[in-house]
């Protein structure tokens, strides 16, 4: 089948119009990885839904509490811009370190989480700075965390008549790190990634959290190391059953894959290196 | 077929053209324009890089469509009766060997000193870092592009 | 944590076909009406820089003026066998083979210009034209060079299978991190002997070229076969070095002069990839203690490794 | 000198640098038609069946041409001609060609070649060295699996091991490895009014394509002009024949001009490989640091095709000692036929992978002498006068020796000269 028409919306209101007026529609947020499936026929749809016009997606806004991010943000912008940088250092860090200079012009925010792909690397970022996804049709708005999106993927990901809109990040004192182990340094893509979340109360952990990349269908949460650690201090986090239960995870969710070996010892560097990462690569 | 126009080197063009092609296809089957390579077709070896409204793009992940209204540079419109200082520069220092990913190598690098013309060395490399070469080993497109800066801090 | 190790590794490399094969090279020059001399050579360029090794033999030898000096070097009607751009012939071989044309038109221009001023007047040429055809002298001359070498013998190995050879070594040093089994290459220093260098910048980015393909060799590239069947056919699977995994290259010549090549040139564009991976590897080793015998040294061997090891 | 030595701009650079440079697909010619081929997608078997009839009828579809068309040769190869232009019945690789199909534009060559139906009988194929030498192995080649098989023997490689103070020993493991040069293959095929075919091609032996070509077309050299373009790299990867016969087959068929442009994927299936290879290596060196013998078996894969095969391992076992002069040496290097991707040439040809092991070998012997590494490789060095391992005299410009000292001097080593020369 083919691509009949590509619609370039101005606004949302239009896009959830397209949708009522046009079947077998696929949104087109960047098209780094879409424009690839459709010429290798992994995908075919017969309406293309551009969303490079519409300026109210291409947003970085302070709102209350939250830093609200548009989901046409390009990874250029992502990384150029001072309030990601100031709040999420491994969202920053993630996002600079993204494909290449072209891609990242080109790639979005959006466009990567609805990809779904295993070795994304800001989703685990996304997922252990408690993000949640905006997603609209033309009836209804629906909020979901990052982190569930992917854990009931086939029930929660976005429909035909859907499109996501915006990521919510809570915007709190913590530290955040992130590391992507490639095989080069740049046009890589994560062997391992990690991204680490951490929240301080009188020099002890207060909050936590840990999401591992590449290492399983989509980026995971490491909860029970996450509980562990609360309490402690951060000295705590280079512990021998830290690094175990890291290792474990990986262990029991690549247990049958020939890289398994590898990444369950890879874990723990990259680990480390998030966390070097995440104290401004001074205090390790 | 989707009407579609955009400044391509300084010139409007306006044409009907299917939905599904790409920018690289637009500037080198309809505008004939043939200085914009194609290495690989998935975004991964920067030969078709072209500059959009600025920044570096490949042409090849990016619908014709899409660049309604944009203002394109390919390789043949960065220079005109004279060279552009980074061409010069290439020639100078020997940054040139198949010459295949040249076109890209050199928009990559105009659009990283037209943005800022103080890049470092650091910063060149991560400019260029789309840009696959397998000739060279990059060094002395580095040089080229140091090379183009002194060039036009004369300027 | 990340070790710092050093390595080196020499290479030497027996230009040519070889064994005896028949490998010559032919080029014409030929001086026209307009004031120039077409050179007419089969010289593929593949980047290598061989068009311009030629244009600069036939500009050295006949003291002309690079400028007046047209390439034919695309057409097969237009140009004679010369063999192929491989085997780092082309300056050695097919440069010869330039160099004999030179000489031989050389000849005829001395009797009608002798001086040590180098040509560079369109009017000088075109009077030499005048004078050729005047005193019936050729307007087109021939060159030929063909290759010494002999066969082995394969039950002994006995012969003489190239000539010359290009020699070469590396200095590499890496940064080996424990923790992931990175290896980052943060300088290589690169010294050769390819006889005289007949273009030194171009000489330097064969160099260059050589030591990032050699590096890719070592800690990147593998093309994965399952089956018969290649499952990493793509620039985003098959990996090679980019612009930010490049070390500070230095290059240097030692120009070990080969009588019998054109000007004292030998070949260079092979010999550039060989030293670098071993040093690098090498390198590894003296920063972790860890000798990988299993190529290339990717993160997930090197992690591997060391934890068999328990370093 | 006034020109040699000096660093001339190269005269291809300005036309590379403007984005004027030609390579075979910035051509365009009225009226040209695009080709392409259906590959093999299983390692070694026989052709069955083809639809050949019903790609006939898809709609731009100007010819669908298989070997029976072709009026001469059906096979090319730069010493055997053993790789099929298009496959008769048997293949051994996949990626090997099947059916040259024809059409007026892109889109229509896609569909068509999508829609091409292979019957296949499959065979037991075989994917390593070691599979390839056994008794029961299928025989991939001319009555054997070993294409090539090259021993080097200097001195007495006993004595010279018993001499040894110390003895390194161990197997190696190089990998395939692929060019990726930027541009993709292609080549553009037009006819003259006189029936002559005029190939556009980056290529890195004009004469050797025109030479397949006419043999492919039955055809004289002369009617056949090679014409190269701008190469857009090439490391060894265009020794071979791709696309030239494909196209000019096609021009000769349909008297159009043609087109065939590979897809980065295409190109990497289709091209020859750097050949992987089992090494096995024994050094030993005197007390003193010389060394005194080496022993070397290597086994190269070379896949399903001769290409350069046999030159590739006798420039291994010829470059089997490295550099240096060793009095004992007993080297064996095979090249075997396996239903892999075929190898061939590319940048080092065989004397890329032995400096993995004699390099390795070098720094395990100096550790053990507690000699540095440099010192223990200028100890051994070739110099002029030499004889190497095929008992060859380097009689002029042997400049290893110089090329370490100025490695030294750069990074400060003090290189004893004089001692144990």
């Amino acid at each position: 089948m083919e691509v009949l028409d590509v619609l370039k919306p101005e606004t949302l209101t239009e896009v959830k119009s397209l949708f009522t007026e046009y079947q077998n529609c696929k949104i087109l947020a960047g098209g780094t990885d879409l424009l690839l499936d459709i010429k290798n026929g992994k995908q075919s749809p017969q309406y293309l839904i551009d969303l490079g016009n519409i300026k109210a997606l291409k947003k970085i806004e302070k709102v209350r509490k939250d830093i609200v991010i548009g989901s046409m943000v390009s990874f250029k912008t992502l990384s150029e811009a001072k309030i990601i940088k100031q709040y999420f250092n491994s969202l920053y860090h993630s996002a600079k370190g993204m494909g290449s200079p072209q891609i990242r012009n080109l790639a979005t925010i959006g466009g990567n989480i609805i990809n779904g792909a295993p070795a994304a690397d800001i989703t685990p970022c996304l997922i252990s700075l408690d993000a949640t996804l905006v997603i609209e049709s033309a009836e209804y708005e629906r909020f979901i965390s990052c982190e569930q999106y992917f854990i009931d993927y086939d029930k929660e990901k976005v429909r035909e008549n859907e499109v996501l809109t915006k990521i919510i990040i809570p915007k709190k004192k913590r530290l955040t790190g992130f590391y992507k182990l490639g095989k080069r340094n740049s046009l890589a893509i994560a062997r391992v990634n990690t991204a680490i979340s951490i929240e301080v109360k009188q020099n002890k952990i207060k909050r936590f959290a840990v999401c591992l990349g590449a290492v399983g269908r989509y980026p995971f949460r490491v909860l029970e190391l996450e509980k562990m650690v609360v309490g402690k201090s951060l000295d705590y986090l280079l512990a021998d059953e830290v690094l175990e239960k890291l290792e474990n995870a990986v262990f029991a969710s690549i247990k049958t894959r020939k890289t398994m070996p590898f990444k369950k010892e890879a874990i723990k560097g990259v680990f480390k290196k998030a966390l070097e990462n995440a104290y401004g690569e001074v205090i390790l | 077929m989707i009407k579609v126009t955009m400044t391509v080197n300084g010139k409007l063009y306006t044409r009907e053209i299917p939905p599904m092609m790409r920018l690289l296809d637009f500037i080198r089957d309809e505008l004939k324009l043939k200085g914009t390579k194609e290495g690989c077709g998935e975004g991964e070896c920067g030969a078709c890089t072209v500059i959009i409204d600025g920044d570096i793009y490949n042409s090849c992940m990016v619908l014709a469509t899409s660049c309604e209204g944009k203002r394109i540079t390919t390789i043949e419109g960065i220079s005109g009766a004279e060279l552009h200082p980074i061409q010069e520069a290439f020639l100078e220092v020997n940054a040139v060997q198949c010459g295949y990913c040249t076109p890209g190598m050199i928009l990559s690098a105009k659009a990283l000193l037209d943005k800022n013309i103080n890049a470092t060395e650091k910063e060149m490399k991560e400019a260029i870092s789309g840009n696959l070469c397998r000739c060279t080993g990059y060094q002395k497109i580095i040089e080229a592009v140091k090379l183009a800066q002194k060039k036009l801090k004369k300027r | 944590m990340k070790k710092r190790g050093i390595g080196y590794a020499a290479t030497f490399y027996g230009t040519g076909y070889g064994n005896g094969f028949p490998d010559e090279s032919r080029a014409t020059v030929e001086i026209n009406a307009n004031g120039e001399i077409i050179l007419s050579v089969e010289v593929s360029d593949v980047g290598s820089g061989g068009i311009s090794v030629m244009w600069q033999i036939a500009s050295e030898t006949l003291n002309i003026d690079r400028n007046l000096i047209k390439l034919q070097y695309d057409n097969t009607s237009k140009m004679l066998d010369s063999g192929t751009a491989a085997a780092s012939r082309q300056t050695y071989n097919t440069g010869n083979a330039v160099l004999d044309a030179c000489k031989k038109i050389k000849i005829n221009i001395d009797k009608y210009y002798n001086k040590v001023e180098i040509i560079k007047n369109k009017k000088v040429l075109t009077e030499l034209y005048q004078k050729f055809i005047s005193d019936n002298q050729e307007l087109k001359y021939e060159g030929y060079f063909k290759a010494t070498t002999s066969q082995v013998d394969l039950e002994t190995g006995i012969g003489e299978p190239y000539w010359p050879y290009t020699f070469g070594i590396n200095r590499a040093i890496v940064e080996v991190d424990c923790e992931t089994g990175k290896v980052d290459v943060i300088d290589v220093v690169a010294v050769y002997d390819a006889g005289k260098i007949v273009n030194p910048v171009l000489a330097e980015g064969q160099i260059i070229g050589g030591v990032s393909m050699g590096m890719g060799y070592a800690i990147m590239e593998e093309v994965n076969v399952l089956k018969g069947s290649i499952k990493n056919c793509n620039y985003s699977d098959y990996i090679i070095p980019t612009s930010k995994d490049m070390p500070k290259v230095t290059t240097y010549f030692v120009e070990a002069n080969e009588a019998s090549g054109p000007y004292g040139a030998k070949g260079l564009g092979e010999p550039a990839m060989l030293p670098t991976a071993p040093a690098i590897l090498n390198a590894i080793y003296d920063a972790i203690g860890v000798r990988l015998t299993e190529f290339p040294a990717t993160c997930d061997r090197i992690l591997l490794e060391l934890k068999n090891k328990g370093v | 000198m006034k020109t040699v030595g000096k660093d001339i701009i190269r005269p291809d650079a300005y036309d590379k640098i403007i984005g004027k440079a030609i390579y075979p697909d910035d051509i365009e010619i009225e009226g040209m038609l695009y080709a392409g081929v259906k590959r093999t997608t299983i390692p070694y078997g026989r052709v069955l069946s083809i639809n050949s009839e019903e790609i006939k009828k898809v709609p731009g579809v100007v010819a669908v041409i298989d070997y029976k068309m072709i009026p001469g040769a059906i096979s090319h190869g730069v010493i055997f001609k053993d790789i099929p232009t298009l496959v008769k019945d048997v293949f051994k690789r996949v990626g090997d060609c099947l059916l040259l199909v024809v059409a007026k534009d892109k889109a229509s060559l896609k569909i068509a070649l999508d829609n091409v139906k292979v019957e296949y009988e499959e065979y037991k194929g075989v994917f390593t060295v070691e599979d390839a030498l056994k008794e029961d192995a299928p025989i991939l080649g001319d009555g054997s699996n070993i294409l090539y098989d090259i021993k080097v023997k200097k001195g007495d490689i006993e004595k010279g091991f018993e001499e040894a103070a110390f003895i390194a020993e161990n197997f190696y493991h190089t990998q395939m490895t692929e060019h990726v040069f930027l541009q993709p293959e292609c080549a553009v095929s037009t006819i003259d009014d006189d029936g002559k075919i005029n190939v556009y091609v980056a290529t890195q032996y004009p004469h050797y394509d025109r030479e397949e070509v006419a043999k492919c077309l039955d055809m004289n050299e002369e009617d056949i002009r090679i014409i190269n373009t701008t190469i857009g790299g090439a490391f060894g990867g265009r020794e071979d024949i791709n696309p030239q016969c494909h196209a000019a087959l096609a021009t000769y068929i349909t008297k159009r001009p043609v087109k065939v442009l590979y897809s980065r994927e295409e190109s990497v299936i289709s091209h020859s490989k750097r050949h992987p290879m089992k090494l096995y290596y024994k050094t030993g060196v005197k007390d003193d640091g010389k060394l005194c013998a080496l022993k070397v078996r290597i086994y190269g894969d070379t896949g399903a095709y001769a290409s350069w095969g046999m030159n590739v391992l006798r420039k291994s076992a010829v470059h089997a000692t490295g550099p240096y002069e060793i009095p004992n040496v007993d080297v064996r290097a095979q090249a075997i036929y396996t239903n892999n991707p075929y190898s061939g040439a590319m940048r080092g040809f065989g004397a890329a992978q032995v400096p993995l092991a004699h390099e390795a070998q070098m720094d395990i012997l100096a550790e053990k002498l507690a000699m540095h590494p440099l010192q223990f490789r200028y100890l051994n060095a070739f110099k002029v006068g030499s004889v190497t391992a095929t008992l060859q005299e380097l009689k002029s410009s042997v400049g290893i020796k110089e090329c370490m000292e100025k490695l030294a001097q750069i990074d400060n080593i003090q290189l004893d000269k004089d001692v144990r020369e």
